[in-house]
């Protein structure tokens, strides 16, 4: 399956992209996403545990993906 | 209630104006400014960035627990992103309660899940020309001079 | 800082004007309006009244308090007297502080003081055409149908 | 010694004015004005121990008063 992959601020800077697709086999993770991103170049600056999203919501390491959700990696909030 | 990510500065009295209701004896508006300092260093302006589209959604589900919490929908909130100039605000929440007390506490909460929840990122950008992705979880670094 | 006892309608943009600092990354503005209804009858509107110089010097020694006690001399607040109709503000606080914190803690210990020191009272004006002095001290009546 | 006293309120209606003066003998106190504000119609709805203030500040019942004063009794506060 497939699932797009969302990076920003200092996340996008390390691996030097904002989007990206994975091929993932069915049942895949959130871990195993993770995992995949960390084999890109600039991908071993990812944090072991970062903030994640499935579609909009927080989500957890343990959460399954499903073909066409969209995971956003999300690096520690610095909003107001 | 209304919460929103905008791009555009923030209209404050129009903030106001959407929590104005008879039924309210208090009215709270807080506006998160940019700072010329921090942390020791002098900050220029704040680049603000943001996950959009979750950001709008994580907002009003903020929103809406505040509504159901504290019984009242008068909230208003906007996030502002992009670059702001000093002084400039990045956000603002209005909120209007039958009672002070109320309005104070709904104000601070909604401030303090905003700044946890919503995925919005800033970069300062400092006199030396330097600028700097924010980490609020990192260590502190050593004060400077 | 700045405190007065005003007989004009408050203008809110203006007290934010003067305690905006680029020192400052929190502006809290607190705003008491005239509510429909108080231990649950109609209100049609108030008439504030007060010793006037009194409340003027009380304002001022609370405000001085506060800069004293926060560590910040952006502090402005209005309190208007007259009659005033439903939903118009009676007094309003603008305070800014570098921090969340410091500005809800400066905020809200300024109402309360306020509510509690300055000689001002309100005869409020109901449905049925009476009208009566507000006496915080007194016991509750019972509650009305 | 001649000092004015200030009503306000609730305490101006009770007493049907707003302003008088008070000859009172030297060294006499806020306690000893307050019974002579008694005496006047309407005054036995002045409670026990109104606040006052002297001089546009706060003052204690046993507080002395000097020639000129301006003594305000003060309603319970309702402002905000």
């Amino acid at each position: 399956m497939t699932v797009t992959a969302l990076l920003f601020a200092s996340y996008a800077d390390a691996l030097g992209r904002e989007q990206l697709s994975l091929d993932l086999p069915a049942g895949a993770t959130v871990r195993d996403a993770l995992e995949r991103l960390r084999e890109l170049p600039g991908g071993t600056s990812l944090p072991p545990a970062p903030l994640v999203a499935i579609n909009l919501a927080y989500a957890r390491p343990d959460a399954m993906l499903s073909p066409g959700d969209e995971l956003a990696v999300i690096p520690p909030v610095a909003g107001g | 209630m209304r919460s929103a990510i905008v791009t555009r500065p923030i209209d404050l009295q129009a903030l106001l104006a959407e929590v104005a209701r008879h039924a309210n004896g208090a009215t709270l508006l807080f506006v998160g400014t940019v700072r010329d300092v921090n942390d020791g260093r002098a900050v220029t302006g704040i680049e603000y960035s943001a996950y959009g589209a979750m950001a709008e959604a994580e907002l009003g589900r903020i929103v809406a627990e505040a509504a159901e919490r504290f019984g009242t929908t008068d909230i208003a909130v906007e996030h502002r992103v992009g670059r702001l100039a000093l002084g400039e605000a990045s956000v603002a929440i209005a909120v209007a309660h039958p009672r002070r007390a109320g309005a104070y506490e709904l104000s601070r909460w909604v401030i303090e899940e905003l700044k946890h929840r919503i995925p919005v990122w800033k970069r300062e950008e400092y006199v030396d020309g330097t600028r700097e992705w924010l980490d609020p979880t990192a260590a502190k670094e050593p004060a400077r001079p």
